[in-house]
């Protein structure tokens, strides 16, 4: 009667069966709900050729620049990269590809990845270089381009509290682009703040329901703040 | 004599009407913010999944998991909504988002804006932008009216990659505000000391003079 | 300052600028989860030759049914429908017309009307009666077809909790098309069952946040069960 | 003998494997949820947007917001999730759900399946048995191997119109269990005391007799 917990115990399991050459889905946005400890175990397992899909690619020390460090990126699709001076320089040396796509665009295609949608289409990025070579259909008078969805050998996400059985909430903005990605995984690996028992969570107000989840690991986050700006002290608008 | 950058900002704000849904790009446009009308309330949509944006964080209201699209800590008014992603950008492109203001390298006569990727220069990605000007019903440009070389950024047609296509109403910079009309620039305000003529040799798109030009007051 | 007061205290003003030949969108799966009073707001309106976008219609003298018995129904965009003898006696006359849709596309069609998605590609209805006439495209070496998506002059939406700027929460599985329909309206009226402060919702629970919403009205619902079925008293699987 | 229903149903559930997501149809594939092996767990679906179905409810537990996708007042396991049609949807067309198991008029050797219409019948809808069929990873088809006028419903093509083509894997009905594979009908099972004969004058599409050909045993 075990076929519903998801739980594993340790990061190896967590992350077992990536392998060279795959594609990850990671969710998060900027530093914000990040899966640090499955970055951190992608780092520690070396894998190497990896395409990333994540909005972006963390900071030089954290998050997903970890995995500049040994270049273990071949190629990211993302819609705002650069933060990084690692990121920056294995791009202009050629050592990194960057598929840059909008973001609501990339929401859309984790979301069409999961949702058995091959293919959409949009008014966003016609036009543009982002709509080059994409095939272009008028719908009531306006152009649009084909986009087609995306899907991962592992998604690896990160949420607030989960269930054995997978059902998952994110925190407040910390949700961003985490269950699009849960969708889109062959694997997917959540990397939570806390296990709940089961009939914790509202059956309602569950994010992600547990269909979509493979394996539930806990977590320890540092959680950095990657610009941290305060209200003056005095007549903030 | 040019406008600040928060006089931009404040003109801005004004054409905001009570009930408005406004996503605030970064830089000017995010000033806006600061000069709501007293007499209406606004609603701030942040792309990375927030409605109801607040002003940013003391240090004891500070947390890692509230963020805005510009990824600085922020906080969340009474009657927010948060949300994935996904969700966002349905808000924004299925055009239910009222206002986007953002700022822009170049716009032209035709309503195209280039504002994320300039040749030769490290690029770092359009983010949410593409989607912004794809989806918004009403879209204002924020900028300066020409570069610090003094070359115009209202042009006949952008050289820049462009960020969307006939897209853009209305432009509000330093000199002027400026209406995006039948394929031409239509001079609707003009800064106060500012004269037609340093307008009209700051816009290299066709530009008409508004019958009723008016003197922005501040 | 009361911009975001979506609040209206009669069905009067919820439904006002309905007219004759409008699309309108209801939410519901059956009886469950449909906005009662706005349906019967309808049918005192007399408003004739809508087209109602619904997973079903109703029952002979209730929900959707209502508005058959003088005839305001000039087309039915459903999955399933004929649980009414009025409904199969207006169709076989052929005052009625009805556009059957899977299930699955008809609540894809809604999202995307609301998402600013023109089309999707989806492989259901491939090769059967739903795939007639429409464009047929290759992903991955399968077919799919091409949906377009669905927006409505109204729609009707049935929710348990909103606030007065228009965040609402559904309640079990009167959820249903209720969230799809809200995005897809030019003017969104969404009758629920309770009104609470402003802050009594939590911001990541909220199902359709406000910016979808244009109308609120406190209903008073009846909830008829369509097929009550009981547990058996002892032994059931 | 021709099976009965509710061994038809039980058939049907010995298929589940521990851990699977199952989407049931109206009827006999409803009944399966009560003999699902007692050493295994599965979670069902039903497309209105509940993962984790329970039984029918109890004259206290009677809920009208409660309903399946048959709209049968029903309750929810602990551990269940609910959510709107289009993510319900996206489980099913996205192939999460593992086992969808539906009723037919007829399944014909490419593994197509009618099971919605017949032309001159009032057409009440197909409902969600196209995204259905569609959508999961296997799917297992019961029914009576022929209709009451000895009409075998297995044909080499279907005649009726179709809910999906080339979908379906298996096919479990009164007399035997089936496979559908490279064009062919496979004879897997057999019903006791049915006879091979029977089950090929009731099989109108090529049939082929499997050599390991198995009793299924009650």
């Amino acid at each position: 009667m075990s076929g519903f917990n998801k739980v594993v115990t340790s990061y190896e399991q967590a992350m077992e069966g990536l392998q060279d050459g795959m594609t990850v889905i990671a969710g998060g946005f900027g530093l914000c709900g990040i899966p640090e400890g499955l970055i951190a175990q992608i780092k520690t397992m070396k894998t190497k050729e990896l395409t990333v899909v994540s909005n972006n690619c963390g900071v030089d020390g954290f998050g997903l620049g970890l995995l500049l460090e040994d270049k273990q990126i071949k190629k990211m699709v993302s819609s705002y990269v650069g933060e990084n001076a690692l990121f920056e320089q294995q791009l202009l040396n050629g050592e990194l590809e960057v598929e840059l796509t909008p973001q609501g665009t990339l929401a859309e295609k984790m979301r069409a990845g999961g949702a058995g949608i091959p293919g959409f289409y949009t008014a966003t990025g016609y036009g543009t270089p982002v709509g080059e070579g994409k095939e272009v259909k008028e719908f009531n008078g306006r152009p649009y381009i084909l986009e087609e969805s995306i899907t991962g050998d592992f998604a690896i996400v990160k949420a607030w509290k989960a269930d054995i059985f997978g059902n998952c909430v994110y925190r407040h903005t910390a949700q961003n682009f985490n269950p699009m990605a849960a969708t889109a995984g062959k694997i997917t690996v959540v990397e939570v703040e806390e296990i709940v028992p089961p009939g914790a969570l509202e059956p309602s107000q569950i994010h992600t329901p547990g269909i979509y989840v493979n394996r539930i690991i806990q977590g320890d986050f540092e959680k950095r703040i990657e610009r941290r700006v305060l209200a003056k002290e005095q007549g903030e608008g | 004599m040019a406008l600040s950058r928060d006089q931009i900002a404040m003109r801005v704000a004004s054409e905001f009407k009570d009930g408005d849904y406004i996503n605030l790009g970064i830089g000017i446009p995010t000033l806006a913010a600061n000069y709501v009308p007293e007499d209406i309330s606004v609603m701030l949509q942040s792309e990375n999944g927030l409605l109801g944006m607040g002003p940013y964080p003391t240090e004891a209201q500070i947390d890692a998991d509230m963020i805005n699209a510009g990824k600085e800590t922020v906080t969340a008014i009474t009657g927010a909504s948060i949300f994935n992603s996904a969700e966002s950008f349905a808000m924004i492109r299925g055009g239910h988002v009222d206002f986007t203001v953002l700022g822009a390298f170049e716009v032209d006569v035709s309503g195209n804006i280039a504002s994320w990727m300039i040749p030769g220069k490290l690029v770092k990605g359009m983010g949410g932008a593409m989607d912004l000007v794809a989806g918004a019903k009403n879209i204002i440009v924020t900028m300066t009216h020409a570069d610090k070389h003094g070359n115009s950024k209202l042009l006949e047609a952008c050289t820049l990659p462009l960020t969307g296509v006939s897209c853009i109403n209305k432009i509000i910079t330093d000199l002027a505000v400026v209406e995006v009309k039948d394929n031409e620039f239509h001079l609707l305000e003009i800064a106060p000391d500012v004269t037609i003529e340093e307008v009209k040799a700051k816009t290299a798109g066709k530009l008409t003079i508004s019958n009723n030009l008016k003197v922005m007051a501040f």
